[in-house]
Parts: structure tokens; C-alpha cells; sequence
């Protein structure tokens, strides 16, 4: 008797997807919804029961009932482990409450918004469960696929079709990079599942691995927008409607770095076993430009979701910066940084599609001193930025109190100080755009807001223009977000459980272990963090009183002398990277093209 | 950027990303000494075990199934993506243009050949989607074969035929029906308690038509499914076409 | 035998970087579908019928097709709207 | 198997990529970008064979020859049928995404279809 759990937050979105489909030209708008609302509901429930049963014993889970003959993998295996259940668990409430947001809010594109969905959240299941490599690859392609189709759900305007094609073509690259390096690993173990493949690897470091581990890291890289590969997210994230960018990037996005991430542990942990230094200093180059050009892009942009957007990526590059550390205790980190992230992120895109059905418009300068009325509305996004700076109470504070235990621990003190500078950058610079936005929108305070070209693309509002009235379910899934990125901080399991799910991510042998045998091998968590708390709570206060004065001097740029006009200097015209910002798609496949040059004649040159 | 310029670029980095792959695949075992052991063990396997003659069926459609899952479920969702694309907007009035480009120029010799291509082609596919487990073939051949056929209709500047057999909302719901049933087949097991996709038909003779247990019913799924799903993205590029109505400016 | 399939490799190489380089995009259609039988024909010289059958099916008819449509529908959408100019 | 041919589908599946990328880098009209996108899939499809490829080895397929008999790797044969649905369906869905953008703007070139810049 195998357990059926690990296959239903799979089945059950899948079905309904296609009843869904199959029903749609009877089905009315609310009973559509209600229908994806409760299949994602279901599918949630089924992936919180699997995280239960996960944090006991990790589930492995044979598709077909085909068991490995000796050490050959004949099927396809789910390794259903706390990490992978857990993120699971995170897609199906994400799914869940942007659905509870578009309740017969965003036009659903003749109802098809809703089988869409259903895809997407499959598709984010079946790629942080599954434990073969090829599987990884059709799971993220069903989710591109369904992203590429939900991102074009506007299709009254041609800005949509921009974003969504060249969010397309760059995926789809990068969907063949990943592809190309599993052929290569293939051609030299034999082996389509992870654990395999990483067994019978073992420390080979030859040209062929590095490069197969240079294709599938940069493919993942496109995927998670890391500098150069980051052009799509902007544009894809400013057409898309609300509800998907809160997907988008709230897991999508990360789940890009999750797969580095699962990767880099489960099959190249060896390879890398001696040139752990070298691989760190790329990841961290990678990174830190990611961070820089994030964060100064976030504070240069005047259209709310694009700004968003460049805090996604400010916000994965410091994720990578974290991941780059290497050890265990750094994937704890950075998995604590990805749930509370995603919760901000998500509750600041909810407010913003809030804004966008109120105020009818998503650019900074038309919402200068509109949003007076709406109070709720201004506190959840002052709330949000605060999360951003990683501010006191907020879990992303933890990160940053982790970060520093982590560097100590993989015996980089030196490099302690500089990430501490890096994670307070990138809170200054997304949290001082949040807080910008906020004085100029809600409070109508200082001058006019300076603008951009892209801020002038007109967007559509999503909804219709009779009923500007928002009801009290629309804020619920902000408030959730929020209050879930303020109260993972005080529940004591969550820390433990984190390090210790970690823990049993980065161990390779009981990966193996696990996946053959069904036995788990005892682990020992990481150390704690504690001791680095408060620390990390005064750098957070630090860091919102920071952004506080860097939006002041945006705001009030006309009171000030010219010197320190720091904020209207930022927020300028950075020729430079505007214009490689250049929404043309020949462009953004040659910065791909770069990357992949330098990521692999440097992983190549510098590991051999 | 202007065109020289990216292009200069592109000339740098693009050699070198050949040249890591080149360098690279140097170290790949020699062309044609395929190592294993993965596809050989399958393929000693799947005559006995799944009574299935052409192994690639039997990893697609059973060893692996669950990727064939996925994929059916990507075409589904393009399909979707497709028809939402190229939807119409709701309040937009639609004007006749007109015998524009109504009908092909078709010649009559043409016209005479196509009908029996068309029962040619219908019976091929229903061939190739039956003997999946057996010879080459299976549900998705069968299903773009099967849809050609329909094309072929057009291209005998039958519009109205063509526009019977498509525009219909039966289509659509076969293709969402062809999706989940793959789907519902594989949950069936799970309710004797065994995993998702497990074969719980009788194997039969290997050879036979109606061997090697689910491989037959679910290549039949994906038949219809990929039938349905290109009739629906040719009908969707056709619809103003065909309509000859397009959206008013 | 085998520098039979050498030679329908390099065919591809040299027919891929003519599709490539094709700008006029109906030329490039037929050469697509060129390309398409091609690479069926090197998956049946390799022993990979399946594949075969499905990149004829796919590859030579079903992608050029779609490419033909999408055009058509292109350029039917950009008569109609001259036809209705010329009206106005 | 002459030496010089060990490597040959390789490089050939690499110079496929690199004419994809090329393409879709020069690339003045939408549709041709996809069609160079298609050129670029096709690089994994040698690639796929290639490895799977045995000297004098039969087709996976047991109707008409002994079991036991050497073959080619069946898997990559899957796995290159699940990707040939890939390529078709990403086709799809991108000409979709042109022809909409054409009927919206009118324009089928790259760079003439930037609203969003900066």
C-alpha cells in the first residue's frame, strides 16, 4: 500500500484544469472561480499533509510502481523531502490567495484564466517534488508555458505581447540549455534520475561536467533572473495581471535557484568538492552585479511593477549571494529569505493591483496624490517595503541574522562584512523605491514625481470601470501575506525546522540513501542563529531609516541642495542601463549569450 | 543597439559559448557507442514485462509516463494559450470583410485527388494510433495525422466543411476531456492503493493488438487529445478567415 | 555506411545555417520544411522510426503549416483593413 | 568508426545552437525569430540522437527481431518525442503571440514593437 499523497498536488490541478477547461463555455464567472478555488484549496490541504508526513520521514514515491533494478532507476520518483513539500505547500497558498484575489476582479480572458492557473500550480508541484532530471525539464516547461500564456491574458494592448514574447523566447532558450546539459550528463552516466546521476558522477570535475553544470545552472539562472539573464522579468512582470505577478515572483522566479540549488547538491556536490572556493567567488560575482543592478534599476523606475520587478531581481541576486556562501547553513538561509520574500513580495503586488483597480493606473506620476483616501491600502505598502529592508519583526531579518552565522561557518569571516553591506543595500534601495512610491501616492507629499518612458506605457486596468469598489476579500490576501511574513519570525519550530530540512537537502549520501533504500540516515541541524538576532534587528532599523531618508531626498529633491539630492539623482536618466533595459528581444538573447560565455569559460578555467 | 553593434557583440561571445560546447562534448564518449545502462535495461525488459514490442512506447507511455503526462498537459495548455491569444474581445463589433481570401484556387484534378487522400490519410492514422505498443506509432502521430486530414479539407476549399468539423465547441471539450482522461487513468490505481500510472489492465500476448495492458488506452487519449488540440489551433488562425469577419478598429 | 550519415549531418549543418540566414519569411517556411524532412530522414537512418514518424508528421507538415496560417491570417487581416481604408 | 567522426554530431548540434542564437539575435521580423528558435530545438534533437547511437545497433523495436538483439538507446527516443511536442507547441503558441502583437500594432519587426524600454 503506497501512499497516494505525493502524487495529488499533481493530479488534483491537473483534473480540474482540464474539467475546468472542458466546462468553460457553460461555467459562469463565479462559478469558475469557485470551482479553481477550491481545487487549489484541495491541492494545498493535500500538500500540507505531505509536508507533515515529510517532516517525519521524507516520502519517495515510484511512479508506475517502477522500483530501481540494483542501482538502474527505471521510473520517475517524487522525493517528496520537508524542502521540496514545503515549497509545494508555498505554490498551493500562493495559488490559492491569488485566486481569492481575482474573484470576479481580473478579467479572466473568457474563462480560461482559471485552467491556466490550475497548470501553473501543477507545474510548481511537479518541479520542486520531482527527483529525475528530465521530469524536472517537462515540469519546467509546463510551467513556462502556462506562464508565457497567462502573461499575454491582456491582450487589448500590444505591450502585453511584447512582454510576453520576448518572456517567451528567452525561456525557451534557456528551456534547451537545461536540456542540452541533461543530454550531456546523460551521455556520461546513463542516468535520467538525480540520485543516479549524482552516484555515478562522483568527484569527475572534467571539461564535460563543468559545462553540463554551466548549461543546466545557467539555464535555471534565466529562469531565477540573474544578471545577464534577467532582461524578461521586468517585462513580463509589467503586462501581467496582478494575480500572476504575484506567482511570478513570489515562487517562480526563486524556483529557478531552488533548482540550482537541489542540483549543485545532489549531483554536482563532489564535483565541486575541492574548487568549492572558486565556484563561490563566481556565484558571488553573479550575485552582486545581479544585487547592483536590481537595486538601482528598482529605485530608477516610476511604473509600480516594473519597480517591483527590479526588486525581484535585486532580491534573487542576494538570494544566489546567500546560496554562494555554501553549506548547509546557508541553504537555511537563503530558504528562510525565499518564504519570507515571497510573502512581501506577494502582499506588495496584491496592494498594488489594489491601486491599480482604485486609481486606474499603475505609474507614479498620474497617482501623485490620488491614493489619500485609501489608508488600508497605504499601511500594507508602507508595511511591505518595511519587509523588504528585512526591518525588525519582519522574517526576512532572519536572513540576515543567518547570513552571518553561515559565512562564519564555511570560514569566510573576512567576507562576513561585505554581504552584510549587500543585504543592506539591496533592503536601502527596494525598500527607499516602496517608501518613494508610497509618500508620493498616499500622502501626495513633496514635488511631482519625476518619470520614464516605460512608466508612460498606459496599462489597462484589469477590472471593469463601473465598480471602483474594492471589498474586504481583497485585502485578505495581502493582510495574510503580511502576517505571515511578521509571524514566522515568532514561531520557534520554524527556524529549526528550516536548518534542519536544510540540512537534509545538502547531505548527498542520505539524498542517495533515501531515494534507494526508503531509509533515512539520522542528521544533525546546523547551529543556530540566535545569538545574531539582535544584531540583524538594529541593521534592519538601520536600513528603514536609511531608505526613509533616501525617498526624502527624492520627494523633498526641491527643498534640498543640489548636492544631496542623492534620490533624484538615482531615480535620473542612467543611460547606460536604461538602455540596455532595451525590450528588444535580439538584445536580450545576446546578454544571454554573454553570460553563458563568461559563466563558462570562467567555471572552466577556473575549476580545471 | 543599433544592429552592428549587437551583431559585433554576438560575434564574441557566440564562438566562445561553440567553443566551451565543442571542447566539451571532446570528452563525451566516441559517436555511436552508446554505454547504457539505462536503455538497455529497458529494453530487455519491456517485451517481458510489458508485453510491449516497441520499447519506446512502453517508456513513453509506461516507464515513463509521467513525463508523457506532463507533456500532454503542455500541448493542452498551449492549445488554451493559443485560443486565449487570439480570442475575441468582447465588445468589440466584428464587420464581414468580404470574399477576401476566401477560398484557395484549388483546380479540380486537385479537388478530385484530395478526397481519396483524405480517406487515406484517416485510415493511416487510426493505423499508427492502434499499433503504438507495437510497431512505430502511437496516439500522438496518429493525432497530427488525423488533423491533417482536416486541413486537408480546407485545402479543398470546403470552408463549410471545415468549419463544421471545427468551430464546434465539442472540440474543445474533447481535447479538455482527451487531457484529463490521461490524468483520471492514472489515478485509477490509486484508489487499490498503488501509484499513480500503475498498469492494473491484463498484459495479453505480446503482438497482439490489445496488449501490453494501458499503453493501448492511454496512446488512445493521446490520440484524441492531439487531434483535437491542432484542429483547435487551426481553426483559431483560420477563424477570421474563414468567418471572413475581423474586429473593427 | 556511416559517412552516409556523416554526410547527412553536415547537410543539416549547412541547411540549418541556410534557414537561418533566409530573410524572406515564406522562403523560410519552405525551408523549414526542407529542414523537417531532413532531420526525419537522419532520426530513420539513426534507427529511430518513432521519432521519425512524428518529425514528418510535426516538422514537415504540421509546423510549416501553422507558420503558413499564422501569415495568412497576417496578411488576410492587412487586406481587410486597406479594403476598408480605401471604403472610408 | 573513422576518429575523425567520434565528435562530429556533437559539434554539429553545437553549431545548430549557435545558428539559433545567431538568428534570433539578427533577427528583423517575429516569425523569423520563431523559426530560428525551431533551428535552435533542433540542435537537441542531434544532440539526443547522437548519444543514444550504437554502431550496427537495431531500432528498439522487438516486432521483427529477437529480444536480446543490440539496439539504439530507446530512452533518448522518448525522450526526443516529448521534446518534437515541445518545439511544436512553443511554435504555437509564439506565432499566436505574433500575430496577435501584428494585429494590435501592425508592426512585425523587433525593434518596432517596443513600447516598454528603460
Amino acid at each position: 500500500m503506497t501512499s497516494p499523497l505525493p502524487a495529488l498536488p499533481i493530479a488534483l490541478p491537473l483534473l480540474g484544469a482540464g474539467l475546468l477547461a472542458a466546462l468553460r463555455k457553460w461555467l459562469s464567472r463565479a462559478a469558475a472561480d469557485s470551482l479553481s478555488i477550491a481545487v487549489a484549496a484541495s491541492t494545498l490541504i493535500s500538500s500540507l499533509l505531505l509536508l507533515s508526513h515529510a517532516l517525519q520521514h521524507t516520502q519517495v514515491y515510484w511512479f508506475g510502481n517502477w522500483h530501481p533494478r540494483g542501482s538502474v532507476v527505471l521510473g520517475i520518483t517524487f522525493v517528496a523531502d520537508p524542502v521540496a513539500a514545503g515549497l509545494s505547500s508555498l505554490a498551493g497558498l500562493l495559488v490559492f490567495l491569488a485566486l481569492i484575489f481575482s474573484w470576479r476582479f481580473v478579467d479572466s480572458g473568457a474563462n480560461h484564466y482559471h485552467a491556466l492557473m490550475l497548470v501553473f500550480l501543477a507545474a510548481m508541484d511537479g518541479f520542486v517534488l520531482t527527483g529525475d532530471l528530465f521530469n524536472m525539464f517537462v515540469f519546467f516547461e509546463l510551467m513556462s508555458t502556462a506562464a508565457f500564456a497567462l502573461c499575454g491574458l491582456k491582450t487589448q494592448e500590444p505591450a502585453p505581447l511584447q512582454g510576453s514574447f520576448n518572456f517567451a523566447v528567452t525561456n525557451t532558450v534557456a528551456a534547451f540549455l537545461v536540456l542540452t546539459g541533461i543530454a550531456l550528463l546523460y551521455a556520461v552516466t546513463g542516468a535520467l534520475n538525480m540520485a543516479q546521476i549524482g552516484l555515478a558522477l562522483g568527484g569527475r570535475h572534467d571539461p564535460l561536467v563543468l559545462f553540463a553544470f554551466t548549461l543546466l545552472t545557467c539555464g535555471f539562472f534565466i529562469k531565477a533572473a540573474i544578471a545577464p539573464f534577467h532582461f524578461w522579468l521586468p517585462d513580463a512582470h509589467a503586462v501581467a495581471p496582478t494575480s500572476v505577478c504575484v506567482l511570478f515572483s513570489g515562487l517562480m522566479v526563486e524556483l529557478g535557484l531552488y533548482a540550482v540549488v537541489r542540483l549543485k547538491s545532489v549531483i554536482f556536490q563532489q564535483t565541486f568538492a575541492s574548487g568549492e572556493t572558486h565556484l563561490r567567488y563566481i556565484l558571488l560575482a553573479f550575485g552582486g552585479a545581479t544585487i547592483l543592478i536590481g537595486g538601482v534599476m528598482c529605485y530608477a523606475e516610476h511604473h509600480l511593477k516594473r519597480l517591483l520587478a527590479f526588486s525581484t531581481v535585486c532580491h534573487t541576486g542576494l538570494m544566489l549571494v546567500i546560496f554562494a556562501i555554501q553549506g548547509p547553513l546557508a541553504i537555511a538561509v537563503m530558504l528562510v529569505y525565499l518564504v519570507a520574500h515571497a510573502f512581501v513580495k506577494s502582499s506588495l503586488f496584491f496592494v498594488s493591483g489594489i491601486m491599480l483597480h482604485r486609481l486606474r493606473s499603475i505609474s507614479e506620476n498620474v497617482l501623485f496624490g490620488r491614493g489619500r483616501p485609501l489608508r488600508w491600502t497605504a499601511a500594507l505598502w508602507f508595511l511591505g517595503g518595511i519587509g523588504l529592508a528585512a526591518g525588525p519583526c519582519f522574517s526576512t531579518m532572519l536572513a540576515d541574522a543567518g547570513m552571518s552565522s553561515a559565512s562564519e561557518e564555511a570560514g569566510i569571516h573576512g567576507l562576513s562584512w561585505g554581504l552584510s553591506w549587500l543585504f543592506m543595500f539591496a533592503g536601502v534601495m527596494t525598500c527607499a523605491a516602496v517608501f518613494r512610491v508610497g509618500m508620493h501616492t498616499f500622502a501626495g507629499w513633496g514635488d511631482a514625481p519625476i518619470t520614464d518612458r516605460s512608466a508612460q506605457v498606459g496599462e489597462l486596468p484589469e477590472t471593469e470601470a463601473e465598480e471602483q469598489k474594492v471589498f474586504w476579500y481583497h485585502f485578505v490576501p495581502p493582510l495574510v501575506c503580511i502576517l505571515l511574513a511578521i509571524a514566522l519570525t515568532f514561531i520557534p519550530g520554524w527556524q529549526y525546522g528550516v536548518r534542519e530540512a536544510a540540512a537534509r537537502v545538502y547531505d548527498q549520501p542520505a539524498y542517495l540513501n533515501m531515494v534507494y533504500t526508503g531509509h533515512s540516515i539520522p542528521l544533525t541541524a546546523p547551529r543556530s542563529w540566535r545569538n545574531e538576532i539582535p544584531g540583524a534587528a538594529i541593521r534592519g532599523t538601520i536600513a528603514v531609516l536609511l531608505a526613509l531618508c533616501l525617498a526624502c531626498t527624492s520627494v523633498f529633491r526641491g527643498k534640498l541642495a543640489r548636492g544631496l539630492r542623492i534620490g533624484a539623482f538615482l531615480e535620473g536618466p542612467l543611460t547606460i542601463l536604461r538602455a540596455v533595459q532595451s525590450g528588444h528581444p535580439g538584445d536580450y538573447v545576446l546578454w544571454l549569450t554573454v553570460g553563458l560565455a563568461v559563466f563558462g569559460s570562467a567555471t572552466l578555467i577556473i575549476l580545471r | 543597439m543599433t544592429d552592428r553593434l549587437r551583431l559585433a557583440i554576438f560575434l564574441v561571445a557566440g564562438p566562445v559559448f561553440m567553443g566551451l560546447y565543442c571542447y566539451a562534448a571532446m570528452n563525451l564518449p566516441p559517436w555511436g557507442q552508446y554505454r547504457g545502462p539505462y536503455g538497455d535495461m529497458i529494453a530487455k525488459l519491456a517485451v517481458y514485462e510489458r508485453h510491449a514490442t516497441d520499447t519506446v512506447n512502453a517508456i513513453n507511455y509506461d516507464y515513463r509516463g509521467f513525463d508523457t503526462l506532463g507533456e500532454e498537459f503542455i500541448l493542452f495548455t498551449a492549445v488554451i494559450g493559443v485560443m486565449m491569444l487570439l480570442r475575441r474581445e468582447k465588445d468589440v463589433p466584428t464587420s464581414p470583410a468580404g470574399k477576401v481570401a476566401d477560398r484557395p484556387p484549388l483546380s479540380e484534378s486537385v479537388r478530385a485527388v484530395i478526397s481519396p487522400a483524405l480517406l487515406i490519410t484517416t485510415i493511416f492514422g487510426f493505423y499508427i494510433g492502434l499499433h503504438g505498443q507495437l510497431t512505430p506509432g502511437g496516439g500522438f502521430q496518429a493525432g497530427v495525422i488525423l488533423a491533417s486530414a482536416a486541413i486537408l479539407v480546407y485545402l479543398a476549399a470546403n470552408t463549410e466543411a471545415f468549419k463544421r468539423t471545427t468551430s464546434h465547441v465539442a472540440v474543445e471539450v474533447v481535447e479538455a476531456i482527451g487531457a484529463a482522461s490521461y490524468a483520471l487513468i492514472g489515478i485509477v490505481p490509486l484508489l487499490i492503493g498503488l501509484p499513480l500510472l500503475t498498469n492494473i489492465l491484463p498484459l495479453g500476448v505480446t503482438g497482439d493488438v490489445l496488449s501490453a495492458g494501458n499503453i493501448a488506452l492511454i496512446s488512445a487519449c493521446v490520440g484524441v487529445e492531439v487531434t483535437a488540440a491542432f484542429l483547435l489551433v487551426a481553426y483559431t488562425y483560420l477563424e477570421e478567415i474563414v468567418t471572413g469577419e475581423i474586429p473593427e478598429e | 555506411m556511416i559517412w552516409c550519415g556523416a554526410g547527412i549531418l553536415l547537410l543539416l549543418a549547412i541547411s540549418g545555417f541556410a534557414v537561418v540566414r533566409t530573410q524572406d519569411v515564406t522562403e523560410q517556411v519552405i525551408a523549414l520544411g526542407f529542414y523537417g524532412l531532413l532531420t526525419a530522414l537522419m532520426f530513420f537512418f539513426f534507427q529511430a522510426p518513432d521519432v521519425a514518424l512524428s518529425q514528418i508528421t510535426v516538422g514537415a507538415v504540421a509546423l510549416p503549416l501553422m507558420i503558413m496560417l499564422a501569415l495568412s491570417r497576417m496578411k488576410f487581416h492587412k487586406a481587410t483593413r486597406q479594403k476598408e481604408g480605401e471604403h472610408d | 568508426m573513422p576518429h575523425i567522426l567520434h565528435s562530429l554530431p556533437y559539434f554539429v548540434a553545437a553549431w545548430l545552437f549557435f545558428c539559433g542564437l545567431y538568428g534570433l539575435v539578427t533577427s528583423r521580423h517575429l516569425v523569423h525569430s520563431v523559426i530560428c528558435l525551431a533551428i535552435l530545438q533542433s540542435s537537441t534533437y542531434v544532440l539526443l540522437l547522437a548519444i543514444g547511437y550504437r554502431v550496427g545497433g537495431a531500432a528498439p523495436i522487438f516486432a521483427d527481431i529477437a529480444p536480446g538483439v543490440l539496439t539504439v538507446d530507446p530512452v533518448v527516443q522518448a525522450l526526443m518525442l516529448t521534446d518534437v511536442v515541445v518545439e511544436a507547441v512553443v511554435v504555437a503558441l509564439l506565432l499566436a503571440m505574433v500575430v496577435k502583437a501584428y494585429e494590435k500594432s501592425g508592426c512585425v519587426s523587433p525593434s518596432e514593437l517596443r513600447t516598454m524600454r528603460g
